[in-house]
């Protein structure tokens, strides 16, 4: 267990390296994101948008974005012919852990960058920031968990991308909700409590998605 | 082949009684009127969708414990069927909410969890067509069923409590009671019944049909290594 | 994308949507044409799959046989 | 670490690429496997380096102790292969302590270094792989399949992309390995044929 986890951040530790030199996935989900934002806000002038609409938006922002970028951490291996070298050095799951880790960091990272765009350009009035910031952390944590195992099935099919979006919303639909029925409620103002029940239904379905995800990745990455 | 004889005429039979007793025997429930009628096909329909998620997850599951390509078969026959099912539904269910609701769509809970099984089944076929290699495509394939049908309950879950129903609860209550009378119920379960075993004979001809085209592939490709 | 603007615009609607439906309106439900069209597509669903999946295993099967 | 090949068979799809092949390779010998284009050579080295399920049949590594398996036996195989390739965007440096590191070790640097002089790669560990020719990657690979001293040295079309110089590299890692463990070569090179005391000729 604790091997997979260091070798895990091996290779998570690699992917950020190799992110940093290409800037790929980083440049495809930040433009993606701020490109987004950017539209809405021109077009809206100087109208402000009522809390569950933003909140709807805030999330789907996220979820496009992820789809842009998040699938490149797998199908670069693919791609580079780099995938065999990690199958014969690396456990299946230290892989699954890398990649995770990764992609939760490139995610929470962009979520730095959505926030302050919604309270700049879009002037959304954050009602309390605690319960905020708690429903985009852990949204984010179930998004990047549910669209790194996706991932990993269409980075193996060899459909390149092309179907990451049409796999993923299915099964990151219950997370999109939640989350925007919590963004919501936070950004109108609500306790942390209030969101509790949201909060817990995260934590939970990203636990079982991830459980299941380790009990087949072996299979999905076995070619 | 007498084994289907068997099973077309029960099916015959039994369908078109239930069909009859849906229209004269069974009484009609006061708030719904004459479009109570409905409920004695358009519900079988969404079980039957639902049913077909369950086997194809299960077959699913079998076919990485033992990659026999049956398993694979069982798995694809029944999201095919569950597709043509979900959308039988959901069409259905909103002829009938135009006529009650005064509108086709609403995202009621019901009409949002048939939606969401709707896409299920549209990815999973969107994967499978993606990919060439027979075992792959099942192995990825299988694997997508069972995380959709892990997602599935947190669903079932999720979509109440942020949506209100209108959907009408004829058989089951919040209190747990029957709310049909006994005629209804009657023709009701009888329905669900025949619906079932109706499932099961189509997913029969399914797989043949799969079957079929495995044999013919294999043959080609044998024919083709020979010359 | 339109779906999920859909399922989006459900959760901000869902209150008025309420509000608005929950006084049925007096005659309701009576249309037995509904009833007509909700079987009707069924059955011709459910047979229309059923001629598909007969046609292409008797063809299969001819060319099988061959 | 012996390998005991039984019935193995593979197919993709329709198609049988491998039928029921079974051979026993003892510690410290070596096997050349031949056949022509699309006999199957380098599904049969996937197989044995465990990067393919078989369809049927068994590979196993055994020592003194029983089957080795997993995390035992990750440590103890190397491969050259044109469909394996390493980070391009990485310096050869960084990709042999990434794969040390992946294998539970700390990086030597000083082996490291050590190790490129040995392939031809002196004074170039530090440039990113997109910098390289063809030629220096195929160095590159092979400094990464020796790195962890592997039990069994697997080698797909040994000389590919080599000039004559790159050809004597391999020719002193192949004597070396045979030395020191078990080497397996898919190839069709005259030349290299005489590499192994064993055969396996794939249809």
């Amino acid at each position: 267990m604790l091997s997979l986890l260091s070798k895990g951040l091996v290779v998570f530790r690699k992917d950020l390296r190799l992110e940093f030199r290409s800037l790929y996935a980083l440049n495809a989900i930040g433009l993606f994101a701020v490109t987004t934002i950017t539209a809405v806000s021109f077009s809206l002038g100087p109208v402000r948008l009522e809390p569950n609409i933003l909140a709807a938006l805030f999330w789907v922002v996220i979820f496009f974005s992820a789809m842009s970028g998040l699938a490149h951490v797998f199908i670069r291996e693919e791609e580079q012919d780099t995938g065999d070298m990690l199958r014969l050095v690396f456990p299946p799951n230290a892989v699954l852990v890398g990649k995770w880790l990764f992609n939760i960091v490139l995610l929470g990272g962009l979520c730095l960058l959505i926030i302050p765009l919604f309270v700049i350009m879009l002037g959304a009035e954050v009602g309390n920031w605690p319960a905020m910031l708690a429903m985009t952390a852990s949204g984010v944590f179930a998004m990047a968990t549910v669209s790194t195992v996706i991932a990993a099935i269409i980075a193996l099919s060899g459909s390149r991308g092309a179907l990451f979006a049409v796999m993923t919303f299915p099964v990151a639909l219950p997370v999109l909700m939640t989350a925007i029925h919590g963004t919501r409620v936070a950004l109108e103002g609500g306790q942390l409590a209030d969101c509790g029940n949201d909060l817990k239904v995260l934590f939970s379905f990203t636990i079982v998605i991830m459980t299941v995800g380790f009990l087949l990745f072996e299979t999905i990455w076995r070619k | 082949m007498r084994n289907g004889m068997w099973w077309k005429s029960f099916l015959a039979v039994w369908m078109s009684v239930v069909i009859w007793a849906a229209f004269y025997y069974a009484p009609r429930a006061k708030a719904l009127g004459e479009t109570t009628r409905v409920l004695f096909f358009h519900v079988p329909c969404a079980w039957v969708a639902t049913l077909s998620f369950i086997v194809a997850a299960i077959a699913s599951i079998l076919y990485l414990r033992n990659a026999r390509p049956q398993y694979d078969w069982v798995a694809y026959a029944s999201s095919h069927l569950g597709l043509l099912f979900t959308v039988l539904a959901s069409v259905t269910g909103a002829v009938w909410a135009n006529e009650i609701w005064g509108d086709p769509w609403n995202w009621d809970p019901r009409q949002t969890s048939i939606f969401f099984l709707m896409l299920i089944y549209a990815a999973y076929f969107a994967l499978r067509s993606g990919i060439e290699d027979p075992a792959k495509q099942a192995r990825l394939a299988a694997v997508y069923a069972i995380i959709a049908g892990v997602a599935m309950p947190f669903f079932m879950f999720i979509v109440p409590r942020i949506y209100e129903s209108l959907h009408p609860d004829p058989l089951i209550n919040e209190s747990g009671k029957v709310k049909m009378n006994g005629k209804m119920l009657q023709v009701f379960l009888s329905s669900m019944f025949g619906f079932t075993v109706l499932y099961f004979w189509m997913l029969r001809q399914k797989i043949a049909l799969l079957r079929g085209e495995f044999m013919l592939m294999k043959k080609l490709i044998q024919e083709g290594e020979a010359r | 994308m339109i779906n999920l603007a859909k399922v989006l615009d459900a959760v901000a609607q869902a209150d008025s949507a309420v509000a608005q439906m929950a006084q049925p309106e007096k005659v309701v439900g009576e249309n037995i044409f509904v009833v007509m069209a909700v079987t009707l597509l069924i059955w011709f669903g459910i047979l229309g799959y059923l001629f598909y999946v007969d046609m292409k295993l008797r063809k299969l099967n001819d060319r099988l046989a061959e | 670490m012996d390998l005991h090949v039984e019935n193995l068979t593979q197919r993709f799809g329709f198609r049988t690429v491998i039928k029921e092949t079974s051979f026993v390779l003892p510690a410290g010998q070596s096997l050349v496997i031949t056949g022509d284009n699309g006999s199957g050579k380098t599904t049969l080295v996937r197989l044995l380096c465990n990067l393919l399920t078989p369809t049927a049949g068994t590979i196993s590594y055994r020592n003194g102790k029983g089957a080795l398996e997993g995390e035992d036996l990750r440590g103890r195989i190397g491969l050259v292969g044109p469909y394996l390739q390493l980070y391009r965007d990485l310096s050869a440096i960084e990709n042999l302590a990434f794969l040390a590191r992946g294998r539970g070790e700390k990086p030597d640097a000083q082996k490291i270094r050590e190790l490129l002089e040995k392939v031809g790669l002196k004074g170039r560990g530090k440039d990113p792989l997109k910098t390289y020719s063809s030629g220096m990657l195929q160095r590159a690979k092979y400094a990464a399949a020796i790195l962890h001293n592997p039990d069994l040295l697997i080698l797909d079309e040994p000389t590919a992309n080599l000039d004559e110089a790159g050809k004597e590299m391999v020719l002193a890692v192949v004597n070396e390995q045979r030395k020191k463990g078990s080497l397996v070569v898919a190839t069709n090179e005259a030349e290299e044929r005489t590499w192994g005391e064993q055969h396996v000729v794939l249809a």
